[in-house]
């Protein structure tokens, strides 16, 4: 699966292994059931006798420690790679491991119950702020049910992505991440700090005002539809009361058929690419990427694309 | 692009050992991430981005970053959990460098952990490929001792040799106030009594498991001014290599990744006689008859000589090139910290803060990272800005 | 509320979680031929030409993937030999093994890589680099690593078992 | 569809996790006194429970000798957010604002009809009998009537 994922890419790169310098993978123990899970994947993502580091989390944090590894000036051409196989794991019993065994994890949570704590914290707000004490005369798409609004199912799935230093073609122009308190109790849950925070870092990285004008699509990667309203006000796009009447639309996409856990980030990434060499003129997506109970890791990529070719 | 100079300025540690109840495993790191802090003279605040480093399997944790992040002070900092295996700490260390050397971050917290009194190691690692090796799975122990017996035919090195080497690694982490096993008084005798566990390796010629915790501070641009010392970062160079212990030719001798990895590094920085030229180095030795081994792929002297240079003494505190003067991983084994440790050790003997077991002139440090897949890590370091 | 330094606690957790591994085709196709033939196979590299045991779909040197199955021996040389005498569970039978207990690196005849496999001799301490090794099936096979149970000690070469040999 | 070979792995391994001084000392008082403790953060005066040995906030130890900063919270409060659907053991998974803390503790609700479940419902700790030590001395919150 990894191996035809990584073929593909250079192949749409025109690249060869050998012109590869240095490999980033993305994936976590316990989702894959491996001691060291890259170890499984070396020779398919052609990491033999060659620099390889893996990231455990989100692909898009792996794309960003690619990126800074080109920065850095050590290297000029990476692969980052990210894997997940939902149909293998218990993903939800082990999601329980994701907790502390101080106080929570004895508790039995999941990341199905954080989210679940989540979206009803949503939908509590959107309560108080509006009056209105059902949620489906709050928001837009109708296909939100009443329950927890509709998830998002997750799958099995490989993204490989090559990045290299140059300002031509489409253009990383920022990126940020960062880290929300563990503790379901110490986090409002109907709001997103982190994700404020991560966006805040890709905007001033890429030179960009606070504001959300110049960008024209969002890739989300959500667990549930309900998270988008307070996302989207995190990172600026609109108040949680617009995101709640208008969400999603064309310019905040979410994926529903299915996300593998931790190349979910890249799939949206592959996804803003794709829709960028298609589009003419000067174009500028978010992408945006998570792991974590309740969305506790937040990342954000800013790709710019002057409309000439890739 | 040129690359913009980054060195550590800090380092932190907490004393290793076999079990550690009195803290779990979010307040380990705290202790190490504190001392790191005090060492550079920084707060909290001045910290930019972190890495973590450790192995999750061991730890019985998914992701364990999530938790454990907050007592590194990650709470609203921008975090990545880098794991590799038995490179992770120095792939961790590798990644922090990186991240200050992009320029994105001024000073980067790495920080490595491991609570091996928590769960089973030897079970946790024999969970690798389930379709093959989980059925024949005899532990790293018997696999080392495969690897072992080949070298030991190929170059002739005794029993005796390899013990010199657990000799020198007990009486230097004897000097080591972190060190988790100690012994001033050990000797080879000692050593080729000790219970054979898989022939041809003794019990005292292999490394222990700690609890334990390791941090560094990165730092680079202006805020590296106000240093005296500052352990400079030159390069470095990762392999890794096929998964299955069977894919290598006579692995522990031909040790292709270190080879390679070495050479580039080398290369980079312009070393010719590495035996010279290096003052001081901290590599990843899990077992006696290892350290032999990296000595020839390391280039520290002729293939087949490595027993004649533990013989020769040069290896030793006082000596030409003296290697793991901390003690090494024969002393202290947190996995997901060993690499860490590494490399803190080695920037230590560079700041001058070794104490008891500091090198006189150390101005060239080098750190290698070993996986039991053969993965390797090397990382240079000196006193010479670049 | 008194304070008592001596009296830390623990938290107690057992991992018990299962996961269903593809094993894929290449090792689905090795263990259907194992049951089929009683015989071991390998893959081969159309560009490097190693022939690989564990087979696998990608070689690794060459980044290049593996269509060639090869029929290996049934003997091998051990290349690497240990005598353990540490306790370690037995993963088929959840009991400790019997201790010594010899782990060798096998090449088996036509294969290019070796295996970690265990050998069964009647002396441990006569088991040397070099010596010759059968593989030993169990009667009813299964389609798994499992059908493989060890490595039967034959002794130094002779000229009649150095096998097929390239 | 093709049908692929699969292999069932598992894993079955034990783990004995040090909670730390600072959480010893809160289950040592949840077992041995019955009472919930919050620790106060000397710089924000946030309270936090359960006690915690530093504050991720202000990144600042939280000595747990120091008895100044332990705060004893009540048994009761309301209930903040739950999950709908009840874990294996009938119970919800729930945050509960302890009155005089500054977060939420996370814990369950139960022994109650789950259409009862709303948010403010008044909420009182249901001990175990014999205490162990751990956060499930407390089984669970359950509803209360409260003046």
């Amino acid at each position: 699966m990894v191996y035809r994922a990584v073929r593909a890419c250079l192949d749409d790169a025109s690249l060869t292994m050998p012109e590869i310098e240095a490999v980033v993978t993305a994936s976590a123990d316990l989702w894959d059931g491996k001691t060291a899970s890259n170890i499984a994947i070396t020779e398919a993502v052609g990491a033999v006798m060659k620099a390889e580091t893996r990231i455990s989390g989100d692909g898009l944090l792996a794309l960003m420690h690619g990126a800074m590894m080109i920065l850095s000036g050590h290297y000029q051409r990476v692969l980052v790679v990210a894997h997940g196989k939902c149909s293998e794991a218990d993903v939800d019993a082990v999601s329980n491991w994701c907790f502390d065994p101080v106080y929570q994890q004895t508790l039995g949570v999941t990341d199905s119950q954080a989210l679940s704590l989540q979206c009803q914290a949503i939908k509590m707000r959107a309560a108080e702020m509006t009056g209105e004490e059902s949620i489906g005369a709050l928001v837009r798409a109708p296909s939100w049910s009443d329950s927890c609004g509709l998830t998002v199912r997750q799958g099995d799935g490989a993204c490989a992505v090559v990045i290299e230093a140059g300002d031509d073609g489409i253009v990383l122009e920022g990126f940020g991440y960062d880290l929300d308190a563990h503790y379901l109790g110490d986090r409002d849950l109907s709001r997103c700090d982190g994700l404020a925070r991560a966006a805040k870092r890709a905007y001033e990285m890429a030179g960009l005002p606070d504001s959300q004008t110049d960008i024209n699509r969002h890739y989300w990667s959500l667990r549930a539809a309900l998270q988008l309203p307070p996302w989207a006000e995190a990172i600026g796009a609109c108040s949680f009361i617009e995101g709640l009447a208008t969400l999603p639309n064309e310019r905040h996409q979410i994926q529903w058929s299915g996300l593998p856990p931790f190349a979910a980030g890249m799939q949206r990434l592959i996804a803003g690419v794709k829709d960028l060499r298609e589009s003419p003129g000067s174009d500028r997506s978010l992408i945006h990427g998570c792991h974590g109970p309740a969305g506790q890791m937040q990342a954000v990529c800013l790709l710019h694309s002057d409309g000439g070719p890739c | 692009m040129k690359a913009r100079p980054v060195a550590i300025v800090g380092t932190g540690q907490t004393r290793h050992r076999k079990a550690r109840p009195d803290v779990h495993q979010g307040e380990m790191v705290q202790e190490a991430v504190n001392l790191a802090l005090l060492d550079a003279d920084l707060s909290w605040d001045d910290i930019d981005a972190i890495v973590l480093t450790n192995m999750e399997l061991f730890e019985g944790r998914a992701l364990p970053d999530l938790w454990c992040s907050e007592f590194a002070g990650g709470l609203g900092k921008p975090v990545m959990k880098v794991a590799t295996g038995g490179t992770s700490g120095t792939s961790g260390a590798i990644a922090g460098l990186l991240q200050a050397a992009s320029g994105l971050f001024d000073t980067v917290l790495v920080v490595g952990w491991e609570k091996h009194s928590e769960g089973s190691t030897q079970t946790g690692m024999s969970l690798t490929d389930p379709a093959w090796d989980r059925h024949i799975a005899a532990g790293a122990i018997g696999n080392f001792a495969l690897s072992i017996s080949q070298y030991v035919a190929e170059r002739g090195v005794t029993g005796e040799q390899a013990a010199m080497v657990a000799v020198k690694a007990r009486r230097n982490g004897a000097l080591n106030p972190n060190a988790h096993v100690k012994d001033a008084g050990i000797t080879v005798e000692k050593v080729l009594a000790s219970p054979m566990l898989a022939e041809p390796v003794h019990l005292l010629d292999m490394c222990p498991q700690s609890d334990g915790a390791a941090a560094l501070i990165v730092v680079g641009g202006d805020k590296t001014r106000r240093y005296k010392n500052p352990a400079w970062f030159r390069g470095s160079a990762t392999r890794h290599d096929q998964p299955y212990i069977g894919d290598h030719d006579k692995r522990m001798v031909m040790m292709r990744t270190l080879r390679s990895a070495a050479q580039e590094v080398y290369r980079k920085v312009g070393i010719g006689d590495p035996f010279k030229e290096i003052d001081i180095a901290e590599i990843y030795e899990p077992v006696s008859y290892a350290e032999l081994a990296w000595y020839e792929a390391l280039g520290f002297c002729a293939e087949g000589d490595a027993g004649k240079l533990i013989e020769s003494g040069a290896t030793q505190i006082g000596g030409d090139l003296p290697v793991n003067p901390s003690g090494g991983v024969l002393c202290s084994n947190p996995v997901g910290a060993t690499g860490v440790i590494r490399v803190a050790e080695a920037a230590r003997q560079l700041h001058l803060k070794a104490g008891d077991y500091q090198v006189d002139g150390a101005r060239r440090a080098l750190v290698s990272g070993y996986g039991v897949y053969t993965w390797s890590d090397v990382l240079f370091f000196s006193a010479e800005r670049p | 509320m008194q304070e008592n330094n001596s009296e830390y606690l623990f938290s107690s957790i057992t991992m018990d979680l299962s996961w269903n591994t593809d094993v894929g085709e290449t090792m689905a196709g090795f263990f259907q031929r194992l049951k089929a033939e009683r015989r071991l196979y390998g893959t081969r590299c159309s560009n490097c030409l190693r022939v690989y045991l564990p087979p696998r779909p990608v070689c690794g040197n060459c980044w290049q993937q593996m269509n060639d199955w090869v029929e290996l021996g049934e003997q091998g040389t051990i290349v690497g030999k240990t005598v353990c005498y540490y306790e370690i569970l037995d993963s088929m039978t959840g009991k400790p093994r019997t201790t010594p207990f010899v782990l060798g690196l096998i090449q088996i005849d036509g294969a290019d890589t070796t295996l970690n496999h265990f050998v069964e001799t009647p002396d441990p301490d006569h088991v040397s680099i070099g010596d010759r090794v059968e593989t030993v099936l169990r009667d009813t096979l299964q389609g798994n690593v499992g059908d493989i149970v060890h490595f039967q000690w034959l002794g130094p070469p002779t000229t009649s078992s150095q096998g097929s040999k390239k | 569809m093709k049908k692929y070979q699969q292999l069932r792995a598992s894993v079955h391994l034990p783990f004995s996790f040090a909670v730390g001084a600072t959480a010893s000392r809160f289950y040592r008082a949840l077992r041995d006194e019955k009472t919930i403790y919050g620790t106060r953060c000397d710089n924000c005066q946030r309270v936090s429970v359960p006690a915690r040995s530093f504050c991720s906030h202000c990144c600042k130890t939280i000595d747990h000798h120091q008895t100044g900063q332990w705060i004893a919270l009540p048994e009761y409060g309301t209930l903040i957010g739950w999950c709908e659907t009840p874990n294996k053991d009938g119970f919800f998974t729930a945050l509960i604002q302890l009155e005089g803390a500054d977060n939420l503790l996370l814990h369950r609700v139960g022994q109650c009809d789950a259409v009862l479940l709303h948010k403010g419902l008044h909420l009182r700790a249901a001990w175990k009998a014999s205490a162990a030590g751990t956060i499930t001395d407390i089984v669970c919150f359950k509803p209360e009537r409260r003046a």
